[in-house]
């Protein structure tokens, strides 16, 4: 068994309204950074975990987002990196 | 006398605010609208709770940066009274007003319900009405009410006499910082170095009026009226 | 005599067939009759339209008959059913605007967002007519708790609409939370919005003014909820999950913006008509409206302000995007509107208007998508009236002779089965809840959530509303006449209690599949005792909601017309309270006990019994119990007033002692004069018209009832703070320390709900 | 003139009580992921924007974050990547 520290990516699914990135996008142009085109917020999960290989570790977050982590019915969800901890 | 009260989009207790100051004290209150430069020659400033923004991002984040906020940190600075009321209180520390940080209630839920806070120094302008010591009767309503600073910050509070207002009765087991949303050393208010600012949690303007549970918060108006008034 | 034009497909659109048609709902009947009002087939588009208009949540088709048998008149009633929210005078020039509204499918699938845009949408209904909301009532009904994913729809409900309220500042002041294994699969979730207004602000959504600009205002448009009213109209199964992607995500934000902007644009005069977009989008607001002012309409989609590219007329038309709204708008006053919304930092766009051509034409550009002749495209909708007969499971089980039901021996101890019954999440204190509900934002809520009734008061007079959500679906599904008599009283008890002579109501029928006979005969039976029930009270009915294909794989949910009542309190002086205030004060019941325990509370929790009868309805004795309550109250001789609902008596008496923790106080009964009464039924059992009451001057509210004919009866006192409750019957003694009562009172909701693996967004 | 798309992580200072991160673990344990040793929950925020470069693209995120995104008392950010969009 090792230890394993994997970063989560919950994102509001294309096409669902996504009242926060709108609010700090117009937010932002406020401010004056009126380049910016588009925001989506969404969260940043990370999971430390116990598991065998790095695969098994990735494979158990997985069923974590898919049971809990993320909500199905309006968000996407991605393994953006596994990294030994 | 006048109070400012600041509306920005989202805020939903100006009209509390105003009707505190109208109805109990009979003072005279204007709105100040968040995209104006204009503070409308007010004598003091109330920031009122709401969710300006949604407080999407982070709560008070985003309204910091309004028109009119850049007026009322000018006016805070000149030592110009501002009383931050629960998002008001975010605003102000976001805006730098006030150190430390609100963060979401240690049980992530909204709490709305009435608590007792205790009044740790009447040296202000905002509670000079009231003895050290005073158990007030007042309303929380807020998701991010969770009071955050640094050991030093909070240090150099208790020690300027700037902790204002903690939660007190907590359960009877509770240890000695127990408060509702999880704030560090149940802070509930705290004051400025200059003493000019207050943020606060709870609610007083939902407390002027018997009738709807309580009027301990009356006298935060009447130290204003009684130090500033004219 | 109108000429349709001949629309041509739109190039890209899916060709009309069988299957499609079927897709859509329609059945082959409904096709003809579409096809016979076209006079040719019809485009995609318009098979969209059609859909979203004639489907059941739009179109009533299977409850209309019925509502129109409902009472809708009182002097004070200023508008009835048939608007976006009903309307009230109470007097002063002022009036109150209010509804409930459902959105349990939603729920079922998306609990947070489906609660939270229930609310926005129901706040909109209100705001529309010209009223500035200022309280909300919510009524919502679970499986059992002991489910995990029942704790986790329960908490997303509860979080979505307190976090879409409380943004909007507008306090929610009542509810009633009830769990039942029938609710498994399909919570039910309504909303109701209570909004006040000076009379001659009153505005109807009816278009009007040829020539007058029709406007998009608010948030954008999306592909979100496409086709929602119809999924509301189907029973939730598998398949519902594979429509996920049509769960709309509520802004309570650009809400609150909304709000303030369309009480400007209402004082304003520039418009003269506004209305939600809310089911059914964009298609049913326009053609409601214009066939509300029998006037023509035309609407380019090109013109829509959308939030995605690429998107078709069809999803323009039917998308459920949150936060809009369609106003109708005084020729050439368009820029006073577009400054009112820009003020707001919201949009405007003139994206049709109204013609005299009496139809219902919808372009993309110069090319005509659709085209309907005007109103009867709302009119010519099919109605229903399907084959009824009562469910022979339930003639079954309301036969059972449950007096017979063999006590526990756990029962011997009565303080052992008032805890139980206090400890069931449908009894239990509902603070879990409310806590989560900003309660007292723009100061007016004198008695919050814990009462029996909500009181907010109206500044500036001196008065105040009283307001209340009730049903008990059990009953109904007993009997569904009696059931929904007893929610109609019960309200209005509630109301009562607090000081509020009953006025009006609004209500939501949630019901199952309409074209199963057992259902339609609830249906039918329900709506004949509501409309009972508000003739004998006075209280007329203002508006609803009808929400069925309350459906899952094992059944339907129990018949639920919830009631959603309000009433006036004269004089705020008298607002009183539910729970024992002084010691020594006399301890009053008002109604008498029976020996009835069918559909109660005790048989359900204690033996797992749905069975028996449920609770008598007497429509007189209630009405004279609440006009006996009522003077009472208002002669100032009534220090708190509780009526008695689930789990009877007793439970009524340990709430008095223990609602409020801040000041629990002990009461001493006796009720012994009842020796015919087996004591269960004494203390647990459902009779209906009880109030208990608490005086210091017992002989003048026995004189007071008398006088109404209402039995009345000293029952007790008042103990002193932290005493215990002791109640004597002939058969047995109960002695219970409040601690007790109140550990099993207050904490049993909270403890399910730590259990972890409740995680909302 | 090209669009980057960027996306930066925004996470609890350390040290700073982490409710959402403790509610997530005791959920995840709750459903039998006994393996599981911490969680830390915090924002994933994706700006898209019009830039010359990639490095002004990352400048401007990084003023973005200093301004707005990430509150200084409390919170550290990274720019966890840069791409072309
Ligand atoms: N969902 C809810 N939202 C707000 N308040 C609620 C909710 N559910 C229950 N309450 C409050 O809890 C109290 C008890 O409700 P209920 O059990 O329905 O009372 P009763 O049986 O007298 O009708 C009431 O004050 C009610 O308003
Ligand atoms: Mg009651």
């Amino acid at each position: 068994m090792s230890r394993f520290r994997i970063a989560v990516h919950i994102t509001p699914r294309r096409g669902i309204l996504d009242p926060q990135g709108k609010t700090v996008a117009d937010a932002l142009h406020t401010l004056g950074f009126s380049t910016v085109r588009d925001v989506h917020v969404g969260r940043h999960v990370i999971v430390e975990v116990d598991a065998g290989t790095a695969d098994s570790a990735t494979a158990l977050t997985r069923e974590m987002c898919e049971k809990l982590l993320a909500n199905p019915v309006t968000e996407d969800y991605e393994i953006a990196s596994v990294e030994g901890a | 006398m006048r109070f400012g009260i600041v509306t920005f989009p989202g805020s939903n207790c100006d009209y509390d605010a105003y009707q505190a100051v109208v109805e109990t004290i009979g003072e005279e209150a204007v709105y100040l609208w968040h995209k104006d430069h204009d503070l409308k020659q007010s004598d003091v400033i109330i920031l009122p709770g709401g969710f300006s923004y949604g407080d999407y991002l982070r709560a008070g984040a985003i309204a910091r940066f309004s028109p009119v906020m850049q007026d009322v940190i000018a006016f805070a600075k000149r030592g110009g009274p501002v009383l931050a009321i629960c998002n008001g209180f975010q605003i102000a520390c976001e805006a730098g007003l006030l150190p430390g940080a609100l963060l979401r209630n240690a049980s992530l839920k909204y709490i709305c319900e009435f608590v007792r806070i205790r009044v740790e120094s009447n040296d202000t302008t905002f509670t000079n009405r009231y003895a050290v010591g005073d158990i007030m009767r007042v309303p929380i309503a807020h998701g991010d009410g969770r009071y955050t600073a640094d050991d030093e910050t909070l240090n150099r509070l208790e020690g300027d006499g700037r902790v204002v207002f903690r939660y007190a009765g907590g359960p009877a087991d509770a240890d000695e910082w127990w408060s509702p949303n999880g704030a560090m050393r149940a802070i509930a208010g705290i004051v400025n170095e200059t003493g000019n600012v207050l943020g606060m949690m709870p609610h007083p303007e939902r407390a002027v009026d018997s009738l709807l549970g309580s009027d301990d918060g009356l006298r935060v108006f009447e130290s204003m009226l009684a130090r500033i008034g004219v | 005599m109108q000429r349709l034009h001949s629309v041509e497909p739109r190039p890209g659109d899916p060709a009309i067939t069988p299957a499609l048609i079927a897709e859509h709902g329609l059945t082959v009947d409904e096709f003809d009759k579409l096809l016979a009002m076209l006079g040719r087939e019809p485009t995609f588009t318009e098979l969209g339209i059609v859909s979203a208009l004639w489907s059941e949540h739009c179109s009533y088709k299977h409850s209309r008959p019925l509502l129109r048998t409902l009472p809708t008149d009182a002097p004070y009633v200023l508008q009835g059913p048939g608007e976006n929210a009903g309307v009230i005078s109470i007097g002063d020039g002022l009036a109150i605007a209010f509804k409930i509204e459902s959105h349990n499918h939603p729920s079922a699938v998306e609990p947070y967002q489906g609660a939270a845009t229930g609310v926005g949408g129901i706040l909109r209904d209100v705001f529309t007519m010209g009223a500035r909301p200022i309280a909300m009532l919510n009524s919502l009904r679970f499986g059992s708790l002991d489910s995990a994913r029942v704790r986790y729809l329960f908490a997303g409900v509860v979080k979505g609409i307190g976090d879409y309220g409380n943004c909007v500042g507008i306090p929610t002041v009542a509810g009633e939370v009830a769990f039942d294994p029938s609710y498994e699969g399909n919570p039910l979730v309504n909303a109701m919005c209570v909004g006040l207004l000076h009379e001659n602000e009153l505005i109807r959504a009816v278009a009007q003014g040829v020539g007058n600009p029709i406007i998009a205002v608010g948030a954008r448009t999306g592909r979100d909820g496409i086709n929602g009213a119809s999924f509301a109209s189907e029973d939730l199964s598998a398949e519902s999950e594979a429509k996920r992607p049509r769960v709309q995500v509520g802004d309570p934000f650009t809400e609150k913006l909304l709000l303030e902007a369309s009480l400007e644009l209402i004082r304003s005069g520039a418009i003269v008509a506004i209305q939600d977009m809310g089911a059914a989008g964009l298609t049913s607001s326009s053609a409601e409206m214009a066939a509300r002012g029998d006037v023509g309409v035309t609407i380019d989609v090109t013109k829509v302000p959308v939030r995605e590219e690429g998107m078709t007329p069809y999803e323009i038309l039917l998308s459920e995007s949150q936060e809009r709204m369609l106003v109708v708008a005084k020729q050439g006053r368009e820029n006073e509107v577009t400054a009112i919304l820009e003020k707001w930092d919201l949009t405007a766009a003139v994206i049709g208007e109204v013609i005299a051509e009496p139809v219902y034409r919808v372009t993309e550009g110069d090319r005509v998508v659709a085209e309907f002749p005007g109103i009867r495209l709302v009119t010519d909708c099919p109605v229903y009236t399907p084959e009824a007969y009562e469910s022979a499971e339930v003639v079954r089980l309301r036969a059972i002779d449950v007096s017979q039901v063999a006590e526990l021996p756990e029962e011997r101890d009565p303080l052992w089965t008032l805890k139980e019954l206090l400890s069931s999440p449908t009894i239990a204190a509902k603070t879990w809840v409310h806590r989560q509900y900003d309660t007292t934002v723009r100061t007016n809520t004198v008695i919050g959530p814990g009462g029996d009734a909500a009181v907010v008061r109206i500044r500036g007079t001196e008065r105040a509303l009283a307001m209340k959500t009730d049903c008990n679906g059990r009953y109904v599904y007993l009997d569904p006449r009696v059931g929904a008599q007893i929610a109609v009283c019960e309200a209005a008890r509630n109301v009562a209690c607090t000081g509020g002579r009953p006025m009006a109501i609004t209500n939501n029928l949630n019901f199952g599949n309409p074209k199963r006979p057992e259902v339609y005969f609830q249906l039918r039976e329900a709506v004949r005792g509501m409309g009972e029930a508000c003739r004998a009270l006075g209280t007329p009915v203002t508006g609803g909601n009808v929400s069925l294909y309350n459906e899952n794989p094992t059944g339907a949910v129990y018949p639920t017309p919830v009631v959603g009542m309000v009433g006036l309190i004269d004089s705020i002086a008298h607002i009183t309270r539910s729970h024992f205030q002084e010691e020594h004060d006399v301890i009053v019941l008002l109604g008498e006990p029976d020996r009835n325990i069918g559909g109660s509370e005790y048989l359900s929790r204690i033996h797992g019994m749905v069975a028996g009868p449920p609770p008598a309805c007497d429509l007189d004795g209630e009405r004279a119990l609440i006009d006996a309550l009522v003077e009472a109250i208002q002669g100032g001789v009534v220090r708190s007033a509780h009526d008695c609902s689930d789990g009877g008596l007793a439970v009524a008496l340990a709430e008095c002692c223990i609602m409020d923790r801040g000041a629990q106080r002990g009461a001493t009964v006796d009720l012994k004069h009842w020796r015919e009464l087996p004591a269960r039924a004494l203390l647990f059992g459902e009779a209906q018209g009880r109030v208990v009451i608490s005086t210091n001057m017992p002989d003048t509210v026995l004189s007071i009832a008398k006088n109404h004919g209402v039995p009345g009866r000293i029952i007790g006192q008042v103990g002193a703070l932290d005493a215990p409750l002791h109640i004597t019957t002939v058969a047995n003694e109960l002695s219970a320390p409040l601690a007790k009562l109140d550990e099993a009172y207050h904490e049993a909701i909270p403890r399910i709900m730590s259990r972890a693996a409740v995680v909302s967004p």
